[in-house]
């Protein structure tokens, strides 16, 4: 198996973009992914989306993207895990170099949530939960998440308001990134106040509908260095999957997809939750947060809103989360949201990350959370 | 996004009934039917009545419903530790929404959970309500 | 590189599955393959579906998959390649065991395509094709069939009729599939009467609506004689896109796709194109098979359909194609044919094939096309 | 599936008035804009305006309607062949359908091409009828 190295990144903007069509989003993020990888023509090309289909009317979303790059003619395939559509891709393009079958990859994630209503927003999205169990009893995304949370303070004892600091965290780093869709510092007390969506969540624990695309250039690891001036190296790609159901699992909190996913990640590697520098978790909803930091190590069960509490995610804490705004405030343009992590953590170990920069950032991980938990898929990225 | 006549047909005897599978390897309660145990893996096909007996193991007042389900908004979510063990998903009725509470007993009725597409077919199926104390 | 062999096939019979989810459909053709392969567990698996959210409304169906099978933990991941999701997703196994990230690998392809209405299921299928160009004219997947079929009768001077043979040979075979939709033999007469569905395409042109799933198990090569008795090795496996739209292909009838796809396969495997023993092509529609055959190397430009009136693709035929029905008379469940194509190819390899077994069959060669041709994909398989 | 008012408005431009590319690279005519040149791999956003005259490459009357289209069935679709070279795919208008040819001078012209949504909001967009023979 050959070793991986991601050799160029590209994004835009994260937001509400009214005037560009999804191929067109894909387009943005695959042209500063050759510019900055210095690439013309790549070997294969596979794309993570989840709602191109009920949203733009599109599938076959390889292909148009494929096409519209010029490129027509190169392996194309969409990959779908829900909301971890993006780093699906990514583990296959990382096969396919891996593999031999192919040299230069490009991996793009993008989402178009905007052409729709709220509702059908909404709608769109509980087919990341169990379209017969959950979504037929009138169950939002949003409901899912606040069954978690619910539980989840009276197991443990928390208030919403100690939830309050991930959001905090995450508006206060996307302020140092221009990609961000609210690049705005939010107080606590705006937290507290925020309208009540589903009880307990409200709006400040939420990540916003958005569009947005981002993409990586993998290359094999003996040929990065010679292609890039800064490759980072694919040290992990691990995934797991629980019951599509949250009532399916034996233990909803326990987010299993997550402990599984982390520690092959860490097996992996060859490394210990402890050795990672920062923490590129699924922020879609901060009990997401909470539940991901226990599972991956860096909490024990029911103490994760802890770490937010005592300031360890921040910049200078004990484990970084969200460096560059997360999904609560870069946007979580669902099928995209996997690539704009990687992206976020190859700047970090590049060292350009600017105001937002983790100092020594040397081992990064990124976690992608599709539905409520059912697949969850980790990579750990090393500066080389 | 709309739910088929088909497949309401199709999931009759889970909707209205509460119909689940009983592993006849390891006695495993299973709700939906699987048909494959999810406890030892094998092949599980026994039909096996729930009681629709349970209680709250969280709940949710759901203020933006989805498509299709806004004519019902605000209403309550729950997730429904069953007697048997299995969990389901499920909407809460007849509730004062202050009374609500983790670990309050409930039990299985069949309400109506939408209407359908232009002809606005009723498409019904279990909902839970507040079991009497001495139940 | 490790090399790849299939170990075991499984598939249930395509038709109106009236009773059955798209849940339980895979779960039958998963089932099967499995206990053919002798396996209890696998490391990954890979779906290939196109139509889950818009006919099911579920996504992420390599979560749902990998749940109802009772194998919640393992990898899942869905793969969308329209009406070639099915091949797609076994490149992906494929890049999964050679890379030697996994080692017993399922690939299932599946759908479900008859809870929605005839109208419903021909906008969903027009998805394939170019949203913004193609399906906004009031095109359908049937009607861009049609402009291929009239264009290539005009320049090459064929009639209606002359296609006739496809769809005869098609059902011929399908008598002899107990798992096929239509196993009746159609006579040239049947098919010349039969109504015009969008002039030139009449009804016996085009594959049926239906539902099905279809599995293969995928072990590395040097595993695979301890584990299976009959393994088949997979001797290529070659992908290549088109334009999005049929209007943006310099040369609509070239089917760039499938040149380029069938050349990158036979240059892999290391043959020519006379070498191959049977070739599942996918017959969507009759032109598709015309088409096919010149752009896969058996026929000259414009005379794809000789072979058909010839009798050259029959049984005894010098490239028999469509060996156990083909997507006319077997069916074309479209992210399930690829994996459909797959499985009865292995069944000729094993001469399993009873009554339509091409005789000492060593070296097959499907074909599964997405859209009206943006995205192809070969495999090459052989008998060991 | 239904389009959506923010993609009508984006795709004003192309679909009212034919309005592409041309590659300042290579001189190619792309339409749609792509941004992209499909020809040199450029990019390449010089608008430019396309006549509207071309012939029909091939037609097919279309009897089955995908939804949104039924109460204009029956209707002839095209691959019209463009004066500057690019193809699209359009509906027919203004034609005798047993008069339709391959090799047929058409020009565009802007008609209704569908109702949308519940409000029924009209979406126009570009058809090609029969240029007169001195055009
Ligand atoms: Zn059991
Ligand atoms: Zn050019």
């Amino acid at each position: 198996m050959r070793d991986v190295a991601i050799i160029g990144i590209g994004q835009i903007p994260v937001g509400e973009h009214w005037d560009t069509s999804i191929r067109h989003l894909a387009l943005g993020a695959a042209m500063n992914a050759l510019q900055d990888a210095n690439v013309a023509q790549v070997d294969a090309m596979y794309v993570g989306n989840m709602l191109s289909g009920h949203i733009s009317g599109q599938e076959h979303l390889g292909a148009v993207v494929a096409d519209f790059l010029g490129m027509a003619g190169v392996e194309a395939l969409k990959v779908e895990a829900a909301c971890a559509s993006g780093a699906a891709a990514l583990r296959v393009g990382l096969m396919a170099v891996a593999s031999g079958m192919s040299d230069i990859v490009m991996v793009v994630g993008v989402e178009k949530m905007t052409d729709t209503s709220g509702q059908d927003t909404t709608a769109a999205l509980a087919m990341a939960a169990d379209a017969e169990y959950e979504i037929s009893q009138g169950v939002s995304f949003v409901a899912l998440n606040a069954l978690l949370m619910r539980r989840y303070m009276h197991e443990y004892g928390w208030a919403r308001e100690d939830f309050a600091n991930f959001a905090v965290n995450a508006h206060a780093n996307a302020v140092h990134n221009p990609h961000a869709m609210f690049p705005k510092a939010i107080t606590a007390a705006a937290y507290n106040r925020a309208a009540i969506i589903a009880d307990p969540v409200g709006l400040l624990d939420a990540s916003p509908v958005c569009d947005g695309a981002a993409a990586v250039i993998l290359a094999p690891l003996d040929v990065a260095r010679s292609l890039s001036p800064a490759p980072v190296r694919v040290r992990a790609s691990a995934i797991a999957t629980d019951p599509i159901a949250m009532h399916d699992r034996p233990d909803p909190l326990a987010l299993h997809a997550a402990r599984l996913s982390s520690q092959r990640a860490y097996a992996a590697a060859d490394i210990q939750a402890g050795d990672v520098d920062f923490f590129e978790l699924h922020d879609a909803f901060t009990i997401m947060s909470a539940l991901s930091l226990e599972a991956a190590g860096f909490a024990e069960r029911g103490q994760g809103v802890r770490l937010a509490l005592d300031g360890e995610i921040a910049r200078d804490g004990r484990i970084p989360i969200t460096t560059l705004g997360g999904l609560k405030a870069r946007g979580h343009p669902v099928g995209a949201t996997g690539i704009y992590q990687v992206v976020e953590a190859v700047l970090q170990l590049r060292g350009l990350a600017g105001a937002a920069q983790i100092p020594n950032a040397r081992l990064g991980m990124t976690q992608n959370i599709g539905g409520s938990g059912a697949t969850i898929i980790t990579h750990i990225l090393e500066a080389l | 996004m709309t739910e088929k006549i088909a497949l309401d047909w199709r999931l009759r005897g889970q909707r209205y009934r509460l119909e689940g599978e009983e592993c006849p390897h390891c006695g495993y309660a299973i709700f939906p039917p699987r048909d494959i145990c999810p406890e030892c893996h094998q092949p599980a096909k026994e039909p096996f009545q729930l009681s629709g007996r349970g209680e709250v193991y969280s709940y949710s007042e759901l203020r933006h419903a989805p498509t299709g389900f806004e004519e019902y908004a605000p209403y309550t979510v729950a997730l429904i530790k069953l007697e048997e063990g299995p969990m389901v998903t499920a909407q809460l009725t007849d509730i004062v929404p202050e009374r609500v509470e983790i670990g309050m007993p409930v039990e299985m009725v069949t309400r109506r959970l939408r209407a359908q597409g232009d002809e606005g077919t009723l498409v019904y199926g279990y909902k839970f309500r507040p079991r009497l104390a001495l139940a």
